[in-house]
């Protein structure tokens, strides 16, 4: 990990677990809200991606995750934990990019929660993408 | 007053003007906008904002030495 | 796994790990939205929850699953797969009982439908619960 | 004309007979349900739908041999 939010190259599934294992030991969280992005093989003018690689500015996206989390957790009080990986460097098709946990006492606000928090990460996180062909 | 500050160019931004980095002397952010596109015309096709250290900028400000700028076109992340 | 559905007992970390690779072999899918419901430690009348039995009709649980995944299919052009697991038998506080996991190619059906599909697993599942204290 | 038929027993309904399944005789399920009530007083307050095999009924209906009748209380996955 790059620092609390980023981590250089493709979010892997052992960090996956990582992460889901650190959100679950609390036994008053009855709801695990998970989003994870991947990149897509999209084909533009007949050329299919390969990978994006993603760029990002470090010190703000540390300043905007942490005022997301305070939002999300401000908003929707049943919340427990709001936790958020992105990557940096390059990600190959097929890999995550982009780790979004949720956790909450019940079911209806960390689902909304997770989404309102993903809306979040794609309009004021500072992160770029380059496709590669 | 114009004071000496940092710029930081991201995404788009760097690739059209081939830097990631550099510093400029402007009294404001307005000026400082100007300064930068008239030296880089290639970034006017791209829709950039700023950010005051680090802090996204909603209207033009005064800039004082070692205020860090950066040049933000539109976030993709996800 | 007693079915397609069901498995015995919690719903492991290392359960969950497998279940989430099982989707993931697919390029076109830029976003994996996943729910897992955990029994709470929650306390009535002076008892805290230790655990929860959980009993269901097994052949209906099926028809049902089936019916909810063709369902959410077919309300969300976007979504590639869905995926339902539901424990029967003790599952203790702070464990998981309940895995949704849904692909898709964009954001916006994958987490709507996920939300969808445990909506209609609350409502149409035969599945019941017994606290244990 | 009377079927002898199977009926399951779930969740609560489980508890409140002490029975997983048993067999019984009827035409149709309104007057099963009825039988069934009046066997075991206890079911009363519990608010149980039916299934025949393993579909929801909606509305009464005749019952053939070998049906199989499921007593199911609100459902509380999850």
């Amino acid at each position: 990990m790059k620092n609390r939010f980023l981590v250089g190259g493709p979010i892997t599934p052992l960090l996956i677990s990582e992460l889901m294992t650190l959100g679950s030991d609390d036994n008053g969280t009855g709801a695990v809200s998970v989003f994870i992005g991947k990149v897509r093989d999209d084909e533009t003018d007949g050329k299919r991606v390969k990978a994006i690689e993603y760029s990002a500015y470090e010190d703000m996206v540390i300043k905007e995750a942490d005022e997301i989390i305070r939002t999300v957790r401000s908003a929707f009080s049943d919340v427990r934990t709001v936790m958020i990986v992105h990557s940096v460097g390059i990600v190959k098709a097929g890999e995550a990019s982009l780790f979004i946990m949720v956790t909450s006492g019940h079911r209806d606000q960390g689902t909304r929660g997770c989404r309102h928090t993903l809306e979040m990460v794609k309009e004021k996180l500072p992160v770029w993408k380059k496709e590669i062909y | 007053m114009e004071a000496e500050v940092r710029v930081l160019f991201f995404g788009a931004a760097q690739e059209a003007t081939g830097r990631t980095e550099e510093t400029f002397r402007a009294g404001d952010t307005a000026s400082l906008r100007r300064i930068i596109t008239d030296k880089y015309p290639s970034l006017a096709i791209i829709p950039f904002r700023l950010a005051l250290n680090r802090t996204m900028l909603k209207d033009d400000s005064d800039l004082e030495k070692n205020d860090v700028i950066a040049i933000l076109p539109p976030f993709q992340g996800g």
